[in-house]
């Protein structure tokens, strides 16, 4: 508090005349603002010290061009500025500040020369860059662990021990599949995860003859489900049974594409519908005309927003990482059961994290801010 | 009560009744308003797409701003019909991985900042720090025991035995709570939707009410 | 060749752009940003092959005579006038916008608008008293429901010295225990996403490229 | 009640439904109902950021929907123009989803009409992007590299308001009205990644979502739904379509609640009798 007293402009002596006047000033000092790519310079004074209440008026001057001139304004008691304005790392700057007193305007002493530098680490992303690696590790190893043979269980899934009863039906009823991928994009994870339950149904469906139909919003997402699809009727040892008419592109209009799903379970009379990926308004659309049309429904959506219109209306449905789960359980393939172990061992890890850190807030250490 | 004039609100007022008879039950004139809903939105989206993708963010760049790097991008662009052909197929695999590659390369830490630890940092909480009242203390306290009760009812690899089974039951009630919540504050958004339909057709076409 | 290249084109893709997030240096960004450029002008080749596939599908539908052959006419016609006349007049003004403004506009928003309804018959069949789960699911969906519109800030009582009504409480709800369901299933699927891109990156996943 | 009567009010016909849904949701629009709207915590820390903002100052403004959702979010992007232009702030606008131009442009031209607005000096309309998400991230970086030209094909550099703004440094605020997820990655990109200070305006049921950005402080304030539209409108002192809704909204809440308690009834008393008489 003493300090601020001294530092109020009352304390200030008279200008002597020349342009630096207004000493006592205070001390501004500049650094390279940090984990940028060199187009930033900061300034710090302490506030305590500076002009109390004034706006401040920020002076830069590059070298090899005449004297200063403003680059912004800030209020002295910020006691920071960071200069963004067009800056170049290789120019030198300095800085100096001025404020208006009733004596006139006065001015600190311009800093030294600096230029901005790039760095090539960002250091206020040091928690991402632990976590991601750590995470990938994890889960690379697991997956080692399984290929190599470690034994690795998977507790029940109900909408997935349903994909064999569902064909089943439908084979039955001598009706067609129908299978939605989502409306996402096909580099979402959500739309992949979809992606390779469409080619287990295929693979199961082909196999006892039954037709899978799959209308599509995204162009890129169609070429892969074609893919799929081809490769499934080999793998069910029917590749005559792959039709490229049956996997199609409806229309990117999100609603546009929810009217062809409906007209087509309308006119087709699908046994099964399947959704699986990611799915934003149309959901409830979708499971409500199938269920009025009275088709068997399983769901699985990472959109937590469309998960309440899927449980209500469909038979079964898998709930956000459960999507991401079943292509694992549909396969049992290592490589997916791997991963998803090392998911089960992030999530423990996680708990404990949080566990440890609520323990600790309560003593008074807070852990949350390294999370950033 | 002055009804519309114009062609283009006629046109929309039809559409919108081609649309909503659809809830009577499924019928030529919703079929038609469906096939006429598809083929004008594919072309309509071919067209932005087009004009964005290629005219002002490929041939703008490419030959006024000199930027050659998007050759590749038409290149890569063009590999990707190859995907027509049964033959060139696997060549147009390289497009697709260029898309997916990248896309979950940027998504990997960006989806760990915000989605994992911002979420794990947000729940970190002393419930009984200075100034809370009972009520956000337990609000603190109900966030933790769900966001940890959720998170074993994904908990894949374990079997659901003791402790476990209860946990993860709670899981799953909280699970419903919050699907019981989204689904009662979804109601509004979506009678507000049909507001504005029946806006359109009293104001707009009918010319009734404010 | 064919089979191998696409997988080392996404690993070193992959890892460039999972790293780049740590490097504010210009020269990795200048890379970056260039990425992302050639990744739009990608997309737009890609819708191309989309209406191929939608020409394709109905076209055949034509040719074989199917019943809904005239339907698909419908819906090729649509298509070849938006394309047409977007040459001709524009995207901006003329017969494109015209048409994106009172055919597709209008009907987009009554299918997403019939959603009012289905909501209310959902609601209806779906909220039953038939066991725990079912009514944990019902009561705070009317809960919630009641607290978004004006009726619930008119219902209010006095406890613990406060007013309360169903408004604040559904907000509590909204506040707590939908939050930690939804963190719970975001760090779920969050850790499910990064597992899904990191297989793809490594080559483990090979899903969306088909076998050949 | 009779175990026929509730084995009928168990199993309403679909269409009865939504022949009453259609009348509560039609009726308060013809014969108006005046309701008091409450102002929630989210809607008046969404007024206070802008309205903290200083004449001159650069709100990006990220008109996010299609038409479908244009009668929940319309109301929300003219009010936050109207606020804007009235307190001088510039406002850069552009759009993620293909089908927004068109309604971007009505919106903005409207507002602008009504406040003598000059387009390139006080607002600009960028225009649609493909790649979403690449979008946001490259508008860190450069916003006229991103969109080397506006809407109608003006070189970006050569509008007289761009001039100065090319990053979200130069942007004090953005705005997301939107009725998908995108508010929710513009957070995770635009503000987690680049520290850009945002608000969000969305649909009712994207809105739920945005409570734990809200709780973490990502997003500083949102709107809710039509709700939060009429909430934003009284505190901007221009009432609109938000509050003309609420009337319609309220019917037609209290009627699914009806239909849910008539169900549980008619529910119950066909399982008393089903079950011999065990409630």
């Amino acid at each position: 508090m003493a300090a601020a007293h001294w530092a109020g402009p009352s304390c200030a002596q008279p200008g002597d005349g020349a342009p630096a006047a207004g000493a006592p000033s205070f001390r501004v000092s500049v650094d390279d603002s940090p984990n940028d790519n060199g187009s930033a310079l900061t300034l710090t004074w302490s506030p305590a010290e500076a002009a109390a209440g004034a706006v401040l008026t920020v002076l830069r001057e590059t070298a090899g061009e005449p004297g200063f001139a403003p680059v912004g304004r800030v209020q002295s008691g910020v006691g920071t500025f960071e200069d963004t304005r067009g800056l170049a790392r290789d120019r030198r700057y300095r800085y100096r500040l001025s404020w208006d007193t009733a004596e006139g305007v006065r001015r600190t002493p311009a800093t030294g020369w600096i230029s901005p530098r790039a760095q090539w680490f960002d250091r206020s992303r040091l928690a991402v860059a632990v976590a991601v690696p750590a995470f990938s590790l994890l889960v690379l190893v697991s997956i080692l662990r399984a290929r190599r043979g470690a034994r690795s269980s998977i507790r029940r899934i109900q909408g997935l021990e349903a994909v064999d009863e569902a064909i089943g039906r439908a084979t039955e009823m001598g009706k067609p599949i129908l299978f939605s991928p989502g409306i996402d994009e096909a580099d979402q994870p959500g739309t992949i995860a979809g992606l390779a339950i469409l080619g287990k149904v295929i693979e199961r469906a082909a196999r006892s003859g039954t037709r899978t139909i799959v209308p599509n919003r995204d162009p890129v997402v169609m070429t892969v489900a074609r893919a799929i699809g081809q490769e499934a009727c080999l793998v069910a040892g029917r590749p005559e049974f792959y039709r490229d008419e049956d996997i199609y592109y409806a229309t990117y209009s999100q609603f546009g594409y929810a009217a062809a799903m409906v007209g087509t379970m309308v006119r087709e009379r699908p046994a099964v519908n399947f959704f699986m990926g990611n799915f934003a308004g149309e959901a409830l659309i979708l499971a409500e005309t199938g269920y009025t049309m009275g088709a068997m429904q399983i769901a699985g959506c990472d959109a937590d927003t469309q998960l309440p219109f899927f449980i209500t209306t469909c038979d079964y449905t898998l709930i956000g990482e459960e999507l991401y789960a079943a292509s694992a359980y549909l396969s049992r393939d290592p490589v997916l059961l791997g991963s998803l172990k090392g998911q089960d061992l992030a999530k423990a890890i996680l708990i404990g994290l949080i566990g440890v850190g609520v323990l600790l807030a309560i003593v008074g250490i807070e852990i949350g801010g390294f999370l950033r | 009560m002055q009804v519309s004039t114009d062609v283009g609100i006629w046109v929309g007022a039809l559409g919108t009744l081609a649309i909503f008879s659809f809830l009577y039950r499924e019928n030529p004139v919703f079929r038609l308003a469906e096939h006429v809903l598809v083929g004008v939105s594919a072309g309509y989206y071919l067209v932005q797409y087009a004009y964005s993708g290629l005219v002002k963010k490929f041939w703008y760049p490419l030959t006024s701003e000199h930027n050659y790097w998007l050759v590749f991008g038409g290149i890569l662009g063009a590999m990707m019909f190859l995907k027509l052909n049964r033959r060139t197929r696997s060549w147009g695999n390289i497009p697709v991985a260029f898309y997916v590659a990248t896309g979950a390369g940027y998504l990997i830490p960006s989806v760990m900042k915000s989605m994992v630890l911002l979420q794990v940092e947000g729940t970190i909480q002393n419930p009984f720090a200075e100034g809370r009242t009972i009520g956000e203390a337990a609000t603190v306290l109900v966030i933790l025991a769900g966001v940890v009760c959720t998170l074993v009812y994904f908990y894949f690899s374990a079997r659901r035995e003791g402790v476990v089974r209860h946990v993860s039951r709670a899981g799953i009630l909280f699970l419903l709570a919050g699907f019981g919540a989204t689904f009662g504050y979804t109601v509004m958004g979506r009678i507000t939707l049909l507001i504005g339909r029946f806006q359109f057709l009293l104001r707009d076409w009918l010319g009734v009410g404010g | 060749m064919s089979r191998t290249f696409p997988i080392v084109v996404a690993f070193v893709l992959g890892v460039f752009m999972a790293v780049q997030f740590f490097i504010p240096h210009p020269r990795v960004t200048g890379i970056y940003n260039t990425l992302l450029d050639i990744k739009q002008v990608v997309l737009g080749c890609t819708f191309m092959l989309g209406v191929l596939s939608l020409i394709q599908f109905h076209s055949r539908r034509i040719r074989r005579r199917h019943s809904g052959a005239g339907y698909s006419a419908v819906a090729l016609a649509g298509l070849a006038a938006m394309v047409a006349t977007a040459l001709v007049w524009g995207t901006e003004q003329g017969p494109y916008r015209w048409m994106f403004n009172h055919v597709q506009a209008p009907m987009q928003a009554t299918m997403f608008s019939l959603l009012a309804f289905f909501v209310a018959s959902a609601a209806y069949r779906a909220f039953r008293v038939r066991n725990l789960d079912a009514s944990v699911l019902l009561a705070v969906g009317v809960l919630v429901m009641l607290g978004r519109v004006t009726v619930g800030s008119v219902v209010s009582w006095e406890w613990g010295g406060e007013t309360v009504s169903l408004t604040t409480v559904s907000e509590w709800f909204l506040h707590s225990v939908n939050v930690a369901a939804k963190r719970g299933i975001l760090i779920g699927v969050g850790l499910g996403m990064i597992a899904t891109a990191l297989r793809i990156i490594v080559g483990l996943e090979r899903t969306y490229l088909g076998r050949d | 009640m009779s175990a026929g009567a509730g084995e009928r009010l168990a199993r309403l016909d679909r269409r009865l439904i939504f022949l009453l849904m259609g009348l509560v949701v039609l009726v308060p629009l013809l014969v108006p109902i005046d309701l008091p709207v409450v102002v929630s915590e989210e809607t008046r820390d969404f007024y206070r950021e802008i309205e903290s903002l200083s004449d001159g100052a650069v709100l990006m403004l990220a008109v996010d929907y299609e038409p479908d959702t244009m009668a929940e979010l319309d109301p929300m992007t003219l009010a936050v123009l109207r606020h804007a232009f009235r307190r001088g702030v510039r406002v850069v606008a552009l759009s993620l989803y293909p089908g927004a131009p068109g309604i971007a442009q009505r919106l903005l031209t409207r507002a602008a009409g009504e406040y003598g607005m000059t387009y390139g000096e006080d607002y600009v309309y960028l225009g649609y992007n493909p790649d979403w998400s690449g979008t946001m991230l490259r508008l860190g970086e450069s916003i006229r590299a991103t969109y080397p030209k506006d809407q109608w094909g003006t070189a970006t550099r050569d509008l007289p308001l761009m001039a100065g703004v090319d990053s979200y440094e130069d942007v004090d605020l953005l705005v997301s009205i939107n009725g998908s997820k995108y508010a929710e990655y513009w957070a995770a990109y635009a503000q987690a990644r680049y520290g850009q200070r945002m608000v969000s305006g969305n649909t009712a049921v994207m809105a739920v979502f945005i409570y734990h950005y809200y709780n973490t402080g990502q997003i500083s304030g949102f709107l809710a739904g039509i709700r939060g539209a009429a909430e934003y409108e009284k505190l901007v002192g221009l009432p609109g379509d938000g509050t003309i809704a609420m009337g319609s909204q309220s019917c037609g809440h209290l009627l699914i609640v009806i239909l849910i308690v008539l169900g549980n009834a008619g529910y119950l008393a066909a399982r008393r009798r089903g079950t011999g008489g065990r409630a």
